[in-house]
């Protein structure tokens, strides 16, 4: 049986790699779907038939958790890091601090900013946190573009008619995006941890369970470490 | 009027449009609806049709009831069986000549429709252009199409709505041939609308003179053409010489009525329904009217003469007509005039080579005889403005 | 290219077209040639799902068609499957999302039909089913082509309601839209590309040919 | 034919319609198109307006060219200023009679549009009918708004398409006096298509044969009637008398040409066109036939007398309509029959009267006299079939 | 309920169906009356804005009118501002995935149109426009409505176009689409729930009483 399992968006590319490896390994396949984290949940509440579902906001899980549709509560599997991202031939400088960043806005040069949007996705709230962190949060606000999740966001940030935007690392790593400019991960603690917590459903199956397992090894540990995650505690 | 009657009809109506009409149709007969443009023939064939579900009354075709409003009857138009040919045609315009017939063939078995509608096209002489599509046909072809369709349902009655108004005389006389033709081949009612009196007088056995939705009077061709009920259906049947006159006397035994016609006194055919002394209006066809001939006396010249002058003289044709003022014996000062305009005109016809053999054209006076036969009485109406 | 995707999208897309087509015959008719009161806001009730967003109509129907549900029990008793999360929740999605593309055409193309035309049909002894087969459809016949048109490439590129509705199953409920949104958000712009690119080569030639084929069609009587 | 001349047209084509056609009409000209059904008559008119391009030829109003293959002109309807009656109405459907006629009255200022149509509407009888859409309007009184847009636009040309197909007499009647009325108002060229050869006759200055797209003869209305060319003008002016002859001698200084019937000697009008020897198509009008009274002489007996049996007798109103079979004097054997079916019928008319009184509904026998002024020579012509 | 939101969707539907009325009615008319070669294909190009995902060619609109693209920089030459993230882009955006809704009705109305009341309306006079005004459209007034019902709700309800073109910026560039999706994504569910109830009704009402005007319009004459 080839089990469905439902991952965040943002997790694509590292699980896309740990998939490969799993599958070498075992010789078991997986069906992973990527989308939101939230309509995952919501779908899964409707009866989606996933046996696995990696969210990228423990918020979801432990809902899922509270309406006994897992088998237990779940783990951690990985922490989202943020990073500040701008495009070439954006006049946007890219440091750690965000002083670029407030020196721009300073001087009004800033048009648009890319984040994802804070009220459903979890980058986006972490965005937000940090630019709050830094006191940018209000000056900002006009000139924010909101994506409707981390990759648009990220699609903002690229297509040049904004001078950059605040990204998972994880994305800002990925080579399509990093060719198009330069980032930065931004201090862990400018928000709160991004914790990615996964959950085996009840209708699970032995392949579903092996895979869960997998993502704790330190082989799929090191792989989310490679992908810009912080591993969990 | 008993039996074998197949149609019998009667619809009353007030809204949107005025209806009060009986008909009656047997098998085998031809009736022809006549009047004037807007009179509700094309809207009483549609209630025949069941096109429209008429306020009040009832259908019957052969002892099966197609619409009764008392019992709330009404059959839709599918059921009915029916042979229509609409006015405008309505020619299916996705379909070729050919299909546009054979989609009303539906009753035979699919293999022998196209020969059936190839049969059809030849009886209305449209040999050859059986694959074009409306679109392509002259205004005459399309009426012919129309008509072939109509034919093609073997149906239970035929409703034709002016079927020959499009096309030019030697084919309009070759297609009331095949409708004459027809007749007699199926035994069915058919009821046929037209303007052209002609047509109506060669073709029906029956003439429905209707005016606003009512039928006035109904008979033989000649019966409606010559002794019309009233002004109004004389009118209807293209008279012209209408007049008001006073009845003098009966003579039953000469077959005649006495009557006083702008101070003259003329022979009419005798009419016991009108009292002596009653205002009636009358008329006399122009067929009725002998010219008396300026070289030799003719015959009928003791019957009615009256002399006038000649106003105008204009030759059709084979016919010539001959417009004539009557001279007035005396002006009564004293007595009502009778007469609308208090100048009487009358006019007749003659044969061409007759007007041109008496010089009719030059204007001078002529005396005719009004031949009593034909002077026919009829009540007195208060004149219709609109007509 | 992803044929599976492709190949579960021209499915959904055909079916659509196949289930629309007899319905917005008959309410395109319905709506065509019956006057009642009210009958603008039934025209109206008709174009509602175009207001809502399609992931949030997508939620709604998500919900509605759910395990939980009403429908979703009743179908899970007749069928023994689940609504939501398979082909037959994506062609029901499909066709309500898709009703107003539909039904538009196909009425607007019944009301250009003249009266006497179909008072003819009748008067031929055609039945009312002979008379819809012979004469009105052909006649509607270019309504009947755009309310196809729009309902196979709308369908095509729809993904929101797809998306809600069907989950994201490759093979199951992932259309070629949900692909090529999938290759976007994946920063896979190539392949993007590429998917993007045939889809709309494959949808023009399609469509053009459909169109072609029905121009020649009413050609002739023009 | 000269300066005063305003509408000048030529055409030629061959697909999809062959047209073949030279017309001329002057100012205050009234011009009869007629021919059988699907001739091509609608489409010269709508190629004198503008609405389908001819292949080649000009078309020329008033010194302006409107069409001219040669030079590339094509001026659109919009800029020709021609009235168009459409033969099937097109009215549009949107809007009341009133505004479908106020529609062309875009050169008057706005305030007195709706004044002038009204003024329309009486002209053609609708009063009462502005506020009626097309759909509620009988055919007939569609017809006549059709009628009043024509009139509207204030016309360099009319085109009227068969405008009085679709009512009954006594408004057509009406109409066409209104037409003549018109036609001594405006002084425009005026051209209108009519399947009715009386309303030709009487209405028109000039009659153009028409005949599968080709013009075969214009005349007055008389001599088209009366001296077609060929035997196909002569069949679409409803001749129905039409035979074939020899020609034996010619003797110009009595004006008559001796030809040969079936074995009878005939005079006929002298025409030295054909040599002797020659064979001819004859025609001679019904009412150039005169019938011998059976109880006394009558004029002209000395007129090529022909004896034959009645075949049938059809009382049409006022007029009478006899068929006879010719009695041929001898049928010789080796002599190649000119007939086509080697029986010839021949037709004329009496009035209704006449021929009561003679009673000829009785079968029997009958003499008639052909008058040589009415018989007319034409050139043979194979038979056309496709008529 | 998010009156900004509201009031901008408004507006943007408003724009939208007044630049694509002249626009629809100028190709429908091309499309009803003119016969060419590949014509089909014309057609079909037309459809195919339908064909991809919404938030793909929302994707491609952002790539293509960009600061740095050709379309773009003409743009901000010319007016001084961004087409992208702005309420032009969003408006140009919504014009082209409209088109089809817009186009394909009237086609349909323009070529149900006699061709001999056209030939009518030159021979009394009227001027091409005239007659347009006083003939064609009116004629063509059911397929306009239709064309403009169609495309008002179908742009209350997109988001994924105007979303990545827009960028979701309040009062700017947030429709009520959008913010019904947010509200959504945000588990707000009674918000999410008044808001499109409130949508569907005002929707429900506004479409349906054009469409009783316009019957009532058309009635007289049929
Ligand atoms: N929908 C309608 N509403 C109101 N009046 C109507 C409607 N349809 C037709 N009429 C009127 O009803 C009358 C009868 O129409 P009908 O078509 O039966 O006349 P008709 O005798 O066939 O005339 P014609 O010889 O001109 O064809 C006409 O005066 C017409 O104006
Ligand atoms: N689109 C077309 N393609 C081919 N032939 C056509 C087309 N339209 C008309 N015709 C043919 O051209 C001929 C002339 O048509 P037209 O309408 O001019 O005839 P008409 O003289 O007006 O006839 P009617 O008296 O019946 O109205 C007809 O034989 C008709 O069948
Ligand atoms: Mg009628
Ligand atoms: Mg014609």
């Amino acid at each position: 049986d080839i089990p469905n399992i439902a991952a965040a968006s943002s997790l694509q590319f590292a699980l896309k790699e740990i998939q490969t490896d799993f599958t070498s390994e075992t010789g078991l396949s997986l069906r992973i779907s990527y989308g939101s984290s939230g309509n995952f949940k919501r779908q899964i509440e409707q009866g989606a038939p996933f046996e696995l579902f990696l969210s990228a906001d423990e918020g979801y899980v432990a809902a899922l958790h509270q309406q006994e549709q897992t088998l237990d509560a779940g783990k951690i599997y990985a922490l989202g890091r943020i990073a500040i991202f701008a495009p070439q031939g954006s006049p946007l400088p890219v440091d750690a601090n965000l002083e670029g960043l407030r020196g721009l806005l300073e001087q009004g040069r800033l048009q648009r900013f890319a984040i994802a949007n804070p009220n459903h996705a979890p980058y986006g709230k972490a965005a937000q946190q940090a630019l709050m962190t830094v006191g940018l949060w209000d000056s900002i606000k006009p000139r924010l573009v909101l994506g409707e999740n981390a990759s648009q966001a990220a699609q903002f940030a690229t297509s040049g008619s904004s001078q950059g935007g605040i990204l998972p690392y994880s994305l800002a790593l990925a080579p399509a995006i990093s060719r198009q400019g330069f980032s930065r991960p931004l201090p862990a603690e400018w928000h709160q941890p991004i914790s990615h917590r996964m959950v085996l459903m009840k209708r699970a199956g032995d392949t579903a369970k092996r895979f869960y397992q997998y993502l704790q090894t330190s082989a799929a540990q090191k792989i989310f470490l490679q992908y810009g995650f912080d591993s969990p505690g | 009027m008993s039996e074998d009657m197949t149609l019998r009809l009667s619809l009353r109506q007030t809204q949107p449009i005025p209806l009060h009409a009986d008909i009656k149709c047997g098998a085998g007969e031809l009736l022809a609806l006549v009047g004037p443009s807007g009179s509700g023939k094309t809207t009483i064939l549609r209630a025949i049709a069941g096109l429209t579900r008429p306020e009040q009354g009832s259908i019957v075709c052969d002892d099966e009831t197609w619409f009764d409003s008392d019992n709330n009857i009404h059959m839709p138009p599918q059921q009915r069986r029916i042979g229509f040919m609409f006015q405008d045609y309505a020619l299916f315009p996705h379909l070729c000549a050919l299909h546009n017939i054979t989609a009303a063939l539906g009753h035979l078995p699919a293999k022998t429709r196209t020969e059936r509608a190839q049969q059809l096209m030849q009886q209305v002489h449209l040999e050859g252009l059986e694959s074009r599509y409306p679109a392509q046909l002259s205004g005459g072809q399309r009426q012919r199409v129309a008509l072939a369709r109509a034919l093609a349902r073997d149906p239970a009655i035929l409703l034709l709505d002016e079927p020959f108004s499009a096309v030019d005389q030697v084919t309009r006389r070759k297609l009331q041939q095949e409708l004459a033709r027809l007749r007699h081949s199926i035994k069915i009612p058919m009821i046929l609308v037209t303007h052209d009196l002609d047509e109506a007088s060669a073709l029906a056995d029956r003439i429905y003179a209707l005016h606003r939705g009512t039928t006035l009077q109904d008979g033989s061709p000649s019966e409606v053409a010559n002794r019309p009920k009233s002004a109004l259906v004389a009118r209807l049947m293209d008279h012209v010489n209408i007049f008001t006159a006073s009845v003098v006397s009966h003579a039953p035994e000469k077959g005649i009525t006495i009557i006083n016609w702008q101070g003259s006194t003329l022979e009419a055919n005798y009419n016991k329904d009108f009292a002596v002394g009653e205002i009636v209006n009358w008329l006399i066809p122009p067929s009725h009217i002998v010219m008396h001939r300026r070289d030799r006396p003719s015959r009928g010249e003791h019957e009615n003469p009256v002399e006038g002058e000649i106003r105008e003289v204009v030759s059709l044709g084979e016919t010539t007509t001959v417009t004539m003022r009557i001279r007035q014996p005396e002006q009564k000062p004293g007595k009502e005039s009778v007469g609308e305009s208090g100048e009487e005109i009358l006019s007749f016809t003659v044969s061409t080579h007759t007007a041109r053999r008496n010089k009719l054209s030059e204007l001078g006076t002529v005396t005719v005889s009004l031949l009593s036969e034909g002077i026919h009485l009829m009540p007195k109406i208060v004149e219709d403005r609109k007509f | 290219m992803d044929t599976l995707a492709l190949e579960l999208s021209l499915r959904l897309a055909f079916w659509t077209c196949v289930v629309l087509l007899p319905v917005s015959i008959f309410l395109g008719r319905l709506l065509a040639w019956s006057q009642f009161t009210g009958k603008g806001f039934v025209e109206a009730a008709i174009a509602l799902p175009l207001v809502l967003p399609p992931t949030v109509l997508g939620y709604y129907l998500l919900v509605s068609m759910g395990n939980t549900s009403a429908i979703g029990q009743f179908y899970a008793d007749l069928t023994g499957r689940n609504l939501v999360f398979s082909f037959d929740g994506l062609l029901l999605a499909s066709i309500i999302f898709n009703l107003p593309f539909a039904v538009q055409p196909m009425q607007r193309a019944f009301e250009a039909i003249p009266n006497n035309v179909r008072e003819a049909a009748w008067c031929c002894g055609m039945s009312r089913l002979r008379a819809l087969w012979r004469i009105e459809l052909p006649l509607a016949w270019p309504g009947l082509i755009s309310a196809l048109a729009l309902t196979f490439a709308h369908t095509l590129g729809e993904f929101g309601v797809v998306l809600m509705v069907g989950g994201n199953i490759q093979g199951e409920t992932q259309t070629i839209a949900i692909a090529i949104y999938d290759r976007v958000q994946a920063f896979d712009n190539p392949a993007a590309g590429t998917m993007s690119a045939l889809l709309l080569v494959f949808s023009f030639v399609t469509i053009g040919s459909v169109y072609m084929l029905s121009h020649r069609r009413s050609h002739a009587h023009v």
